[in-house]
């Protein structure tokens, strides 16, 4: 069912955890539908210098959650903003059909958590 | 590693007497039933044979009998027959919110042909209350379906009750027994029952076989028609060797039941001992009137699917009712009957015993499975409480 | 004693190949293909891989496939799926009188339910004349259903031409393949049907796995309901090992479909030849456009189940369509749609080869039949004609 | 499906034949359902003394007119007479219950015979 790479990231996800001093949380989700992301991101100089995550879900939720918390690390905001759904789910070696809109929600809460630094800094 | 199977409800591996059993009849006994030569005779008597032997697990007489393909084709066939062939008496009927996609989606396609359908409620256990039967009946009733044993959450129900009343009434009455036929005792002469519903695949026999028993005297109309098999109740060239799989899967259960019984019942409570030591891990359905070899369960703060791929990965085979791992991608309508909440019904997770289960296996499991609900409970957001997310409903994603 | 299968047509005997390609479906891979586990993802691939070597052997899409345990239960998912499907936009349907049970009894009980059925006729060969079909299509028309190839009598019908005038008027389009897939070449590219019925049985596969074609974007209501077995199109736990043995024998099909045919054909012709040296022996079906291994005939003044039984004897097997072979009692509807009168179809004998016929075996067989027919003639009261009898009709004995 | 005698009877059948100079002739059946039954006696003071039949029909119908010529020879006509659907059945070990009603007309073709005989004498 889930590419090795899911099963990777599922397995041994990277970047568990709170982040006590966030400068961005994003959250995306709704536990009714089994899947919730919770993103937080250190920012310096406009880049992502860490990201952690805490997510409720099946397995391709925490393994999207894992993948987008690595990639998202060390790029700027913008270059940020640019990661889909579909680039997560080509970064992981693809997703079943029925999961990429229910439990690829990495993308929203990165983009939320982007949102939330930026509204903090105004 | 250690391979633990423990997803007995879904399908059970064949009992290699019943492969023995079918052998001659892929090759060598290969006739239409139907013929008259010798070929053809051999295997129509092989299948006289299989449905006395299914017969006799549930007390009935063989030509009660139907042999059907699989557990969902006996419940279309019971639910759609009867409905057809008493619809100038009447077109409601009633079934429980807790029967199998095959009963409840057939009662849908009827509700499009023009009959009325009433989903009776379940208590916190899973069980229909009797009197609710009682109290749902009308003049235009032509037939209750309750499922036997839940596959979902183990409860049984009280269809002896229900069948005394569906008869006092003069409602034919149906249970789907798919779950339970093979693993507890099923008697027809007590179970107050005109139509029961099991399939092979339950009690170690073959995908491919499963019957609807008939009571004597009841009419039904066909779901495949077309040629005389099955005395005109259900055509198409009869699967010899999955029929004879199930003649003798029924010889061995019936022979085999009580110790079978008692096996998976001591392990199963030793494994549900220890599951529920783990803090908001509850049980669902009924504690005692259950499946022997059942048990079930929400786990709060953490997802199904996830934990079936960690147990998997430690090579114990599971199920759940979640809507990940579903692919519907919808929570077991059942879990939300019982009054689970959407988002802990998201927790459920499914163990069933056979016979091969072994106390080490299941010493190995009570191992496993707390150490997979903590690390899946430190990646949870949640793992602290549900921080008053529960009310929402779940609309926008799918 | 010498042992001739001569009754392919009513089912085959399983390739080798295809039982080794089963056999680890029915132990080692027998978990439930929904699961997500390794032993049932194991068993939905080899379901998949079976879906592509089916979809191949007809030219079709693997998801065009549905499986169903029977080409009965192909044929009445067919014909009331659709029939359910376009209730909506009408409700009368068209078959022909030579349609196998399956269909003819499934129109009926249509029929019962406010559809309108026209039954076609046929010519002395048994074709529908497609300018039939043409005539019979009116505004509420939604399904032409015509059989394939008739295992009664071997003809051929002109599906191509039928298939362009149903499309042309926007009609759906079924036809009963079941005893011509895997023995002639079949394409749902050039077949113009929108729905195809065939079964593994008839092509050296398992009984117990059959296939509904549905064309992409044909809208059918499941005939069995239940679970998202089949896409949500046909509920029930899949028969893992028959699935996979239908995957095979329709690969071995495909590579040996050629050979087969010249193999069968070269000897069908010997044995028409020969039967027909004798006096008032007729073939049925067309001369020509006809199943290469089928051979029917009537046999004036002697009845179809003494030759059977004689044949049997001298290990010889094979079918009738006489009244007295027939569980149901009745003369095969198929040889009085033909014309033949009552009483002389009542010497009908069907001969159907295989790829293990051997031209010793039609060696044997021509030596054997000519002898049984003398034998039976001289005990028949009519060996010298039919004395005028023929004129009354069968009504007081059942 | 059929019993040993039944099988018996059919593949050896006893009294095959014309009678080109029968007292008796009796008819029963119709082609048209599959089973025609003509059975011809020799009479002798009230006694059949032969008998002999024309089948077209199953394996049954063959079976039951062979029985029904063994038995009756040597009898005399009252209990010939007394002969039954019931009584032939049960001397081939039994019938196919399909078969009973269809192919069992071996006692009214006898019967008949009997009757063509009785009319003769008037
Ligand atoms: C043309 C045709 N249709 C349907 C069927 C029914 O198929 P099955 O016996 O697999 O149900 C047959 C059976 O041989 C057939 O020949
Ligand atoms: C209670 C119940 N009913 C019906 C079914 C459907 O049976 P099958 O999968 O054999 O079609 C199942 C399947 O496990 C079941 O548990």
């Amino acid at each position: 069912m889930y590419s090795a790479k899911v099963m990777d990231h599922f397995s041994n996800p990277r970047n568990v955890g709170e982040m006590p001093d966030a400068d961005g949380i994003g959250t995306e989700g709704n536990p009714v539908c089994g899947d919730v992301m919770k993103i937080y991101i250190k920012v310096k100089d406009n880049k992502i210098t860490d990201a952690k995550f805490q997510t409720f879900g099946c397995g391709a939720a925490i393994a999207v959650s894992s993948m987008v918390t690595e990639m998202a690390k060390g790029m700027t905001l913008d270059e940020a903003l640019k990661i889909t759904k579909a680039s997560l789910a080509e970064a992981l070696d693809g997703l079943p059909p029925q999961k990429m809109h229910c439990s690829n929600l990495g993308a929203d809460a990165l983009h939320k958590a982007i949102e939330d630094y930026r509204n903090k800094q105004k | 590693m250690n391979k633990i199977y423990l997803d007995y409800v879904a399908t059970n591996p064949l009992h290699p007497e019943v492969f023995e059993a079918m052998a001659p009849y892929f090759k060598e006994h290969f006739g239409n039933p139907l013929s008259i030569y010798e070929p053809g005779m051999h295997a129509r008597e092989a299948i006289e044979n299989a449905r006395e032997c299914v017969a006799a697990l549930i007390n009935a007489k063989p030509k009660e009998i139907i042999f059907t393909a699989s557990g969902a084709e006996a419940n279309n066939f019971a639910v759609k027959g009867i409905a057809y062939a008493n619809q100038s008496k009447g077109k409601h009927i009633i079934v429980s919110k807790i029967e199998h996609h095959s009963i409840l989606n057939t009662a849908r396609f009827l509700e499009k042909q023009g009959f009325a359908v009433t989903y009776l409620p379940v208590d916190k256990y899973g069980t229909v209350n009797p009197a609710d039967v009682e109290k749902a009946i009308i003049k235009e009733t032509i037939l209750v379906s309750v499922i036997h044993a839940s596959p979902e959450i183990g409860t049984i129900q009280h269809v002896e009750e229900i069948g005394r009343i569906a008869k006092q009434k003069g409602v034919i009455f149906h249970t789907d027994a798919v779950a339970s036929v093979g693993n507890i005792p099923v008697d027809v002469q007590s179970l107050n029952a005109d139509l029961i519903s099991f399939a092979a695949h339950q009690f170690y026999g073959p995908k491919g076989a499963a019957a609807l028993y008939v009571k004597e005297g009841t009419r039904i109309v066909p779901l495949i028609y077309g040629g005389i098999q099955e005395g005109g109740r259900r055509a198409g060239t009869e699967n010899v060797p999955a029929i004879v799989g199930m003649g003798k899967a029924a010889e061995l259960a019936k022979r085999d039941l009580r110790k079978r019984i008692e096996h998976v019942k001591a392990l199963r409570d030793k494994l549900v001992n220890n599951a529920l030591k783990t803090d908001k891990v509850l049980l669902t359905g009924h504690p005692d009137k259950r499946l022997p070899g059942h048990a079930s369960f929400v786990v709060e703060y953490i997802e199904g699917e996830a934990m079936l791929l960690l147990l998997s990965a430690k090579g114990v085979y599971a199920a759940s009712g979640s809507a990940c791992s579903s692919k519907a991608l919808k929570a077991s309508p059942v879990l939300i009957s019982i009054g689970i909440p959407a988002h802990v019904a998201q927790g459920s997770v499914v163990f069933t015993l056979g016979e091969e289960i072994t106390d080490n296996d299941i010493n190995y499991f009570n191992e496993t499975f707390p150490q997979i609900i903590s690390r899946l409970r430190e990646i949870s957001p949640y793992a602290k409480g549900w921080e008053g997310t529960e009310g929402s409903a779940c609309t926008a994603q799918k």
